[in-house]
């Protein structure tokens, strides 16, 4: 762990990510704290430009706080995308993990189902995922969950198929370990490092993706986030900027700061691949 | 009668006039945003915005309105009515061709409102119920036979409400799947040519138009663009000169109409009167009782709504009825609509009806549904939620597309709270009555009474209101409907919504009617 | 002597800050002359690589780089001229030939193209006149139908074939010096032979000096003029190469020698009766290539194993031995039941394991364990080494204490220390981790342990003390043992009895001392002459 | 057998495995679609303003919507086999033309596309490797981060705003200039200016997954065995960088293009949107909340079939580039 942590603090941008994280985090628990109205509150004047009438970044037509919106979104935001992730990360490792390792037929069947969903035009797949099971927090986690885990299906596959015939899972079959032990507590946990660094790749797309859901008008009327603010503000990008940027701004700054550590922790669970230069 | 008739020949005989001095002004492309993509171009089908937007300048109607709400002769050069109302006799225009070069006929006529407008157009079996037959003595006469005098008929003539169709490309087809949808063949200023799904319709001038030297433009295409800055940018950039209907989002028409090349206007929707509402479930679920659905209306801000959603677009309601009703005297101001909101009278309402709050200051939860036609709208559900929440009425918002939003409003009735926007169209009996008469609770059609609140007092008022050739007596069976509504409150009027029409002041003559956007554009023209 | 053409002088390779030393080669002094093999032998991490590579100038810049020392060329010093002399140099008057000829070839381009390369890049000549001159190289390193070879992409060559390609290439303009870099170590025995034969009669002909890097006493042994030892970036001894074979001087060069396996039989004890493990009619053969949903039939087939028959009994060790390919690996996999073969009996005692499911087979798995090549991925990384240990007297239903206890024990058994119980395997070094991955196998009590190329992955002297320990627990446990290797001198010294494979079949199978005095079959008779310093009476010092 | 003919055999078993999978997705599709609540008529009568319930159930059974589904699946995958997508129901026309012409848009953006985000990602991504740890490695890497990580919606605005409103140089919107119908040359040139803003904003986020891969996949093949190799054979570093090493790097790059089909046909909805793009994923999005079922089940089917050949194309460029690859 130690070790792990001294590679990883090698690389300055990503312990400059994992401190943009950490700080959107805190942003996000203690939302109540610095805002501690419901960020849906009417509470000003309509469209007021940054740092008009009390407002640090403006507030939207109907008179909300762009910036309490910011602070109670991010929550949502940071929940869906890592939800999402966690939920295809464990769709991704089942059919992968079982494809991998037992190979042969059960392969063909698990990769046909995973080849569809690849197949399948994702981003418009989700949207009629969500269009179906009606906008909410539930149905966008789900649909980015379904479209993202055929990725990581493969990779986990890809893992299994080359772990499974490594000389130690041998040993644990020639011990008379049973196959989903060895699943699960020999292989499995050696393939956590390139799961780590994809899921981190994957919360900053799902980020992406409920923002794109929301642009086109599927995000959850009743819960603040970033896709909300997007959503309410797009109409007036023109007009009343300051209410589409920021969080938009916020969602730059989330997904940059999350690829950052996903690089880092690239760098830092794979070492191999940074040494050779 | 024939004073009737003889303005009508004038304000003919003024125009032709002006189209001499126009004569230098033909040429150029108009192209306008058409928002969104229309389905087909059935417009003697389906009544759906933007087939309004692209069909009049292809099909045209019987007569035009002006802003005033004068009848201007197209197809038909004049009209007779009989004195007991039941008899109403078409002169029509002679030499009129259709597109395809067959002459236009009163065959025609009779086929369009017989067949087509009576049988599979929303409103036209209500705008000609009274229609029992058409006689056709030649080629030129159409003569309506009428049950019971039908003055609100007068007013649907236009070419959105009733457009007259070519009798033979559709006789002996199933209209509804007929060809023509698709390809359309009228006798108006502009042909149809081509529609590139996605991107535009094209329609080119007409130039065996019967009215010599029009239309002005030799074109004029409809355009798509999904998203709204996007259709801004376009008008900024002038590819686009014209955009009815909102197509331009009120908060960029405001900052638009500080430009010099552009401008804004309210006129054109007249014959439309959109009315924003909520209707409840009046049956079951938390609003049954009249008394809470009062409260909210009190409790609403309407010039707030108004101000921040709609940029100031707008009046608020006072009544069931639009306030354009007041022209003909039906409107009425009522009590329980307070412009700017009162939610201490409110409170006092619900807390005088019994209804308690609990520890977190709610006295009742329910679910909101919104009209899934924009951004807007979700906006006043969100102001909804926060004023009603202030008068302990939690609510839920809820946001479905728009096949499952009609399946649970109109065939399943399963919503308690509804916003929505309902066109109370030039005459309340062509757009009200659906909204509160019994016989409108009509399980699996669209956009009638799906509080399905039933009086029979009021029915019976209803019944007197469409009939009713007294003025007079018109007014007051009007003003006791508006009393029983504004008591009962099955929907909550909001305000009336004023469309925008933001357009380039290049583009000139487009607002001769009262149709607004959806008219003919032959006198439109560029002025470069 | 001839003329004297690279002089290393007082040479000393930094390492980049947080390595294990800070010197990788440090006061290293060389010579080598026209015509000379030098061999530079040493153990891994002796710095014998790096020193090869600075006199190319291909030291992994900016991190690894020249501290002090020279490395003189002609009149220049290599490790000060700039770039493009030193590029001038490379591939026409110093070369270089590596350890694993299918990562070190571009796997993208025809070997034609690799050869041309260099003449495009070195000297002027018309196209025509490369690709004969390309064709008349891979002609002369013996590869048979240059025409076809030279379209060829890497892939497509055996590993013989693509280390003669890249000798053709490297002395493509005749260089004045060649460096080898353990240039056979990747290949098989009857191939190793042939390769250093070529390397000897192309230097021969050009009189190219030769910088032979090697861990292999026996290739030292049959190629090397002059002999450099070197251990942990230092020159521990210098001298010709029966200087340093017969009269070592220093106590490393000793041991290193004394460590090497002796290709001399050892003497056959006395053989039990009892049966404990016969292999009769095993047939496996492996389908490739993709059939459309997993049904139909697999497009081509490997035969791996074809009717092999042998017996293990009691005590005794038997060897099998075979170049890769033979399915001496698959035989031992099948053996075990790590793979279901597609025919034949496997009877452990009497009860034929080919017949048990998964269940039925349980209680037989602790029969017969196996010990395995790779060290490093023989262990999981993510498990404690007690865990490992333990794990399977836990899975065949022993109370963890007694498991933990066992556990224990067997780290004494194998000598490591008590405290090993708790760290992770990559705290350890090779030889260590194989030592707990023979603790693994024991675990069980097994009676018969199947090692597969167990020392093969290791230096020659810690391969030592790993045949060592293993002959030990053999006689302390009363084992039976299937040893498979590729080194017929580590046979020699650990097999009771041996077997020899070839394509799937054993071509010969006899007592130890019998087969390798008086082999029968020819191919018995081609890979015992092949192995590397066998003419070489190595001193029996220490014994 | 040659390679061409087992190509020809290859391509052949990949079309018909790729069979089943895109029978799966019209079938699944066709559930989910019929999952949803309300169906092609409720929203044209929606839409019409006003219809009664036996005018809808009319329409109903003209669309074959009153049969029960499992008839209705079999009726359409009867129709599919013969190359017929079905009526669409909204645009009351056959899918089959009114696919054809946003095929050729769609085509026309991901072409592109492709070509400008795997071109210059593997520009980017082999400037940025071959310079390592200076000021231009930083730019690029910056640059590839900030592309991939802006909301797409949000750098198409700002496009337009820049390059059509101030600047003038693209129309906002659209495929051509409806004002003026340019036909031959001109219309050619029309279109590709039209194309330029879509173009840029859709592949500006591909751009930085290529860059940023081709980036790793240029270093970890510096380190690979066989550039010593070549370095040891006197080449020069441009030589080995631009012969030896872009060609192995290429390969995961082509593959991840490869993957990214699928993607960037969904992914493209937002684009079209924004830009007005005649595309299919504009008409699926709005064929879903049409419930124009045969619409959007021949938007999936084709899509799809798309998918699987250019991923087929992909896998074959992969072949010529890396000979190791076998077809089979």
């Amino acid at each position: 762990m130690s070790d792990f942590w001294s590679r990883y603090r090698r690389n300055y941008a990503a312990v400059f990510g994992l401190a943009v994280v950490v700080l959107i985090l805190i942003m996000a628990l203690t939302a109540s704290f610095l805002y501690p109205n419901d960020p849906f509150r009417l509470i000003g004047k309509p469209l007021s430009e940054p740092f008009t009438n009390g407002f640090l970044l403006g507030s939207d037509s109907l008179g909300r706080d762009v910036a309490s919106g910011i602070v109670h979104g991010a929550k949502t935001s940071l929940l869906i995308g890592f939800v999402a992730t966690i939920v295809s990360v464990f769709i991704g490792i089942f059919f992968g993990a079982f494809a991998g390792y037992f190979g042969g037929r059960v392969d063909d069947i698990l990769m046909r189902v995973t080849e569809i969903f690849q197949t399948i035009p994702s981003f418009i797949f989700a949207i009629l995922l969500v269009a179906i099971m009606k906008p909410s927090i539930v149905s966008i986690v789900i649909a980015i969950a379904v479209v993202s885990w055929p990725g990581v299906a493969r990779l986990v596959r890809g893992e299994f198929l080359a772990i499974k015939n490594r000389e130690f899972v041998q040993a644990c079959h020639t011990l008379g370990m049973g196959d989903f032990r060895i699943m699960l507590r020999e292989i499995l946990p050696n393939c956590l490092s390139p799961i780590i660094v994809v899921g981190s790749l994957m919360i900053a797309t799902a980020i992406l993706i409920e923002s794109g859901l929301a642009f086109l008008g599927l995000g959850d009327p009743n819960i603040m986030s970033w896709g909300f603010l997007i959503g309410a503000g797009r109409t007036m990008l023109r007009s009343a900027w300051w209410v589409c940027t920021f969080p938009g701004v916020a969602i730059l700054i989330t997904v940059l700061a999350i690829n950052l550590i996903g690089e880092g922790l690239n760098d830092a669970l794979n070492p191999r691949l940074k040494e050779r230069q | 009668m024939k004073k009737a008739l003889a303005m009508i020949l004038m304000a003919g005989s003024y125009l032709l006039s002006g189209f001499a001095a126009h004569a230098d002004k033909s040429g150029g492309t108009l192209s306008f945003l058409v928002q969104p993509e229309p389905p087909t171009l059935a417009s003697y089908i389906s009544t759906s915005g933007p087939i309004g937007l692209v069909m009049p300048k292809v099909y045209e109607g019987l007569f035009d309105y002006d802003n005033d709400g004068k009848m201007i002769p197209i197809l038909a050069e004049s009209y007779n009515m009989s004195a007991d109302g039941k008899t109403v006799t078409f002169n029509l225009r002679k030499g009129v061709k259709w597109h395809d070069g067959k002459p236009f006929t009163s065959a025609d006529v009779k086929f369009t409102v017989m067949e087509v407008l009576k049988k599979v157009h929303p409103r036209g079996p209500n705008s000609f119920r009274e229609v029992t037959g058409i006689e056709t003595p030649d080629a030129n006469t159409a003569i309506f036979k009428l049950k019971k005098p039908a003055p609100y008929m007068m007013r649907s003539f236009a070419a959105y409400e009733s457009p007259i169709v070519p009798k033979h490309l559709l006789e002996g087809t199933d209209i509804k799947s007929a060809p023509l949808a698709n390809n359309p063949v009228g006798t108006g200023p502009f042909k149809f040519v081509e529609w590139k799904k996605g991107q535009y319709i094209r329609l080119d001038k007409n130039k065996d138009y019967w009215q010599k030297g029009l239309p002005y433009l030799d074109r004029i295409v409809g355009r798509f663009i999904p998203d709204a800055s996007t259709r801004t940018a376009a008008m900024e950039n002038g590819e686009v000169l014209y955009a009815a209907y909102n197509a331009i989002p009120n908060i960029d028409a405001v900052r638009l109409k500080d430009r010099k090349d552009i401008d804004v206007t309210t006129d054109g929707y007249s014959m439309i009167n959109p009315m924003a509402l909520i209707e409840f479930n009046t049956k079951e679920g938390p609003f049954v009782d009249p008394a809470i659905r009062r409260a909210i209306s009190v409790a609403i801000d309407r010039r707030f709504m108004i101000d921040t959603i709609f940029f100031g677009y707008g009046k608020p309601a006072t009544s069931a009825l639009s306030s354009n009703f007041k022209a003909t005297n039906l409107h009425a101001d009522m009590p329980n609509y307070p412009e700017k909101g009162d939610k201490a009278a409110a409170n006092a309402m619900l807390d005088k009806a019994g209804y308690k709050r609990d520890g977190d200051g709610v006295r009742l939860k329910g679910v909101l549904d919104l009209i899934p036609y924009g951004e807007d709208w979700r906006r006043a559900g969100e102001y909804l939620k926060q004023a009603l929440g202030d008068i302990g009425i939690q609510l839920e918002l809820r946001y479905e597309d728009v096949p499952t939003w009609l399946k649970r409003v109109y065939h399943r009735y399963d919503f308690q709270m509804n916003v929505n926007y309902f066109y109370q169209l030039p005459d309340p009996v062509l757009g009200v009555h659906r909204h509160y008469g019994t016989d409108q609770i009509r399980k699996g059609t669209h956009f009638v009474n799906s509080s399905r609140y039933s009086n029979p007092r009021l029915d019976a008022l209803l019944d007197s209101g469409a009939g009713e050739p007294d003025a007079k007596k018109r007014t007051a069976a009007y003003k006791e409907i508006q009393q029983i509504l504004a008591d009962d409150m099955p929907v909550v009027n909001l305000f009336e919504l004023e469309f925008l029409v933001v357009y380039n002041t290049k583009l000139k003559g487009a607002y001769g009617s009262a149709m607004g956007a959806y008219g003919s554009f032959r006198e439109a023209y560029l002025d470069d | 002597m001839k003329q004297k053409i690279l002089s290393i002088d007082n040479l000393s390779i930094l390492l980049p800050a947080g390595a294990d030393r800070q010197y990788a080669v440090q006061h290293v002094d060389l010579e080598l002359h026209a015509g000379e093999t030098v061999c530079v032998v040493g153990e891994s991490g002796s710095g014998k690589s790096l020193t090869a590579r600075a006199v190319m100038g291909l030291l992994p810049a900016p991190h690894v780089r020249v501290a002090e020392g020279s490395i003189i060329f002609g009149a220049e010093d290599i490790s000060k001229v700039d770039y493009e002399r030193l590029r001038e140099l490379r591939g026409s008057e110093i070369s270089m030939i590596f350890q694993e000829p299918m990562t070190a070839l571009n796997p993208v381009m025809t070997i034609g193209n690799q050869i041309d390369e260099i003449f495009r890049y070195h000297v002027s000549m018309s196209a025509k006149e490369r690709v004969k001159k390309a064709l008349s190289l891979l002609f002369e390193v013996n590869l048979p139908d240059p025409e076809k070879i030279i379209d060829a992409y890497p892939h497509e060559l055996s590993g013989g074939q693509r280390q003669r390609s890249m000798i053709a290439m490297a002395l493509a303009l005749g260089p004045k010096i060649l460096i080898a870099d353990e240039p056979t170590t990747a290949l098989d025995v009857t191939t190793q032979a042939q390769i250093l034969q070529l390397i000897r009669d192309m230097q021969k002909r050009l009189d190219t000096g030769v910088l032979f890097i090697t861990h292999d006493f026996g290739v030292v042994a049959d190629i090397a003029d002059r002999v450099v030892v070197m251990q942990e970036g230092k020159i521990v001894e210098t001298g010709t190469a029966k200087q340093v074979l017969t009269k070592p001087k220093h106590s490393y060069t000793k041991s290193l020698i004394a460590a090497i396996p002796r290709l001399k039989p050892r003497k056959a004890r006395l053989r039990a009766s009892e049966v404990v493990l016969r292999a009769e009619g095993v047939y496996k053969s492996f389908g490739s290539g993709g059939s459309f949903f997993g049904f139909g039939k697999p497009s081509r087939e490997v035969k791996a194993v074809q009717n092999v028959q042998l017996e293990l009994r009691r005590g005794e060790t038997l060897g099998v031995v075979g170049e890769s390919g033979s399915g001496k690996s698959t035989l031992a996999r099948c053996v075990i039941r790590l793979i279901d073969c597609d025919q034949g009996k496997i009877e452990l005692g009497d009860v034929d394991i080919t017949k048990l499911n998964r269940n039925e087979l349980r209680p037989y798995r602790k029969r017969i364990q196996m010990i395995f090549q790779d060290p490093f991925a023989s262990l999981n990384p993510r498990i404690r080494v007690g865990d490992i240990i333990s794990q399977g007297p836990l899975l065949q239903g022993v109370e963890r204490h007694d498991a933990v206890n066992r556990a224990y024990k067997l780290l004494d058994t194998v000598g490591l220390d008590r405290r090993s119980f708790d760290r992770f395997p990559h705290e350890f070094s090779g030889g260590q981790r194989q030592r707990i991955g023979i603790a693994r196998a024991l675990s069980l009590k097994p009676d018969i342990l199947v090692a597969d190329e167990p020392v093969s992955a290791l230096d020659v002297s810690i391969q030592a003390q790993i045949l060592q320990l293993l002959d030990e627990i053999r006689t302390q446990m009363d084992l039976s043992m299937l040893f498979i290797t590729h080194d017929l001198r580590v046979a020699a010294q650990v097999c009771d009895y041996v077997a020899v494979m070839q394509h799937g079949k054993i071509v010969e199978m006899g007592p130890t001392a019998e087969l390798f005095v008086a082999p029968k079959d020819a191919y018995t008779k081609s890979l015992l002459a092949a192995v590397p310093g066998k003419d070489w009476h190595f001193s029996e010092i220490n014994k | 057998m040659t390679r061409s003919t087992k190509i020809f055999k290859y391509v052949g078993k990949r079309l018909l495995q790729g069979v089943p999978i895109i029978l799966a997705i019209v079938i699944i599709n066709f559930f989910l679609l019929n999952l949803a609540e309300g169906d092609a008529v409720d929203v044209l009568a929606g839409e019409a303003g006003s219809a009664t319930p036996e005018y809808m159930a009319q329409l109903r059974q003209k669309f074959g919507l009153d049969q029960p589904l499992p008839i209705q699946l079999m009726v359409y995958l009867k129709n599919v086999l013969s190359l017929d997508l079905g009526y669409s129901f909204r645009h009351d026309m056959p899918v089959n033309e009114l696919i054809f012409d946003r095929f050729a848009a769609t085509g026309l953006l991901m072409t592109s596309t492709i070509i400008l985000a795997v071109g210059f990602g593997v520009l980017l991504g082999l400037l940025a490797a071959m310079r390592l740890n200076t000021w231009k490695d930083a730019v690029i890497t910056v640059f590839a981060l900030i592309t991939y990580a802006t909301p797409l919606f949000w750098v198409g605005l700002m496009m337009i705003v820049v390059f059509s409103l101030k600047l003038g140089w693209f129309p906002t919107s659209g495929m051509t200039n409806v004002a003026a119908f340019y036909e031959g040359w001109d219309y050619v040139k029309d279109v590709s200016r039209h194309l330029v803003l879509p173009t840029i904003t859709l592949s500006l986020f591909y751009l930085a997954l290529y860059t940023r891969m081709m980036r790793a996949s240029m270093l970890e093949q510096y380190g690979q065995d066989y550039v010593v190799t070549a370095r040891a054979k006197g080449l020069t570093e441009r030589r080995i960088t631009y012969v030896h090493v872009l060609r192995n790097a290429l390969l995961p790059v082509v593959t991840m293009a490869g993957v990214q089909v699928g993607a960037l046909i969904g992914g493209s909805v937002i684009v079209e949107s924004v830009f007005a793009w005649p595309g299919l994923g504009m008409l699926a999005f709005e064929s879903l909340f049409a419930r124009d079922l045969n619409l959007l089940l021949g938007i999936f089917l084709l899509s799809s079939m798309l998918v699987v050949a250019v991923n087929l194309i992909v896998d074959i460029i992969y072949c010529f580039l890396d000979p190791r690859i076998e077809v089979n």
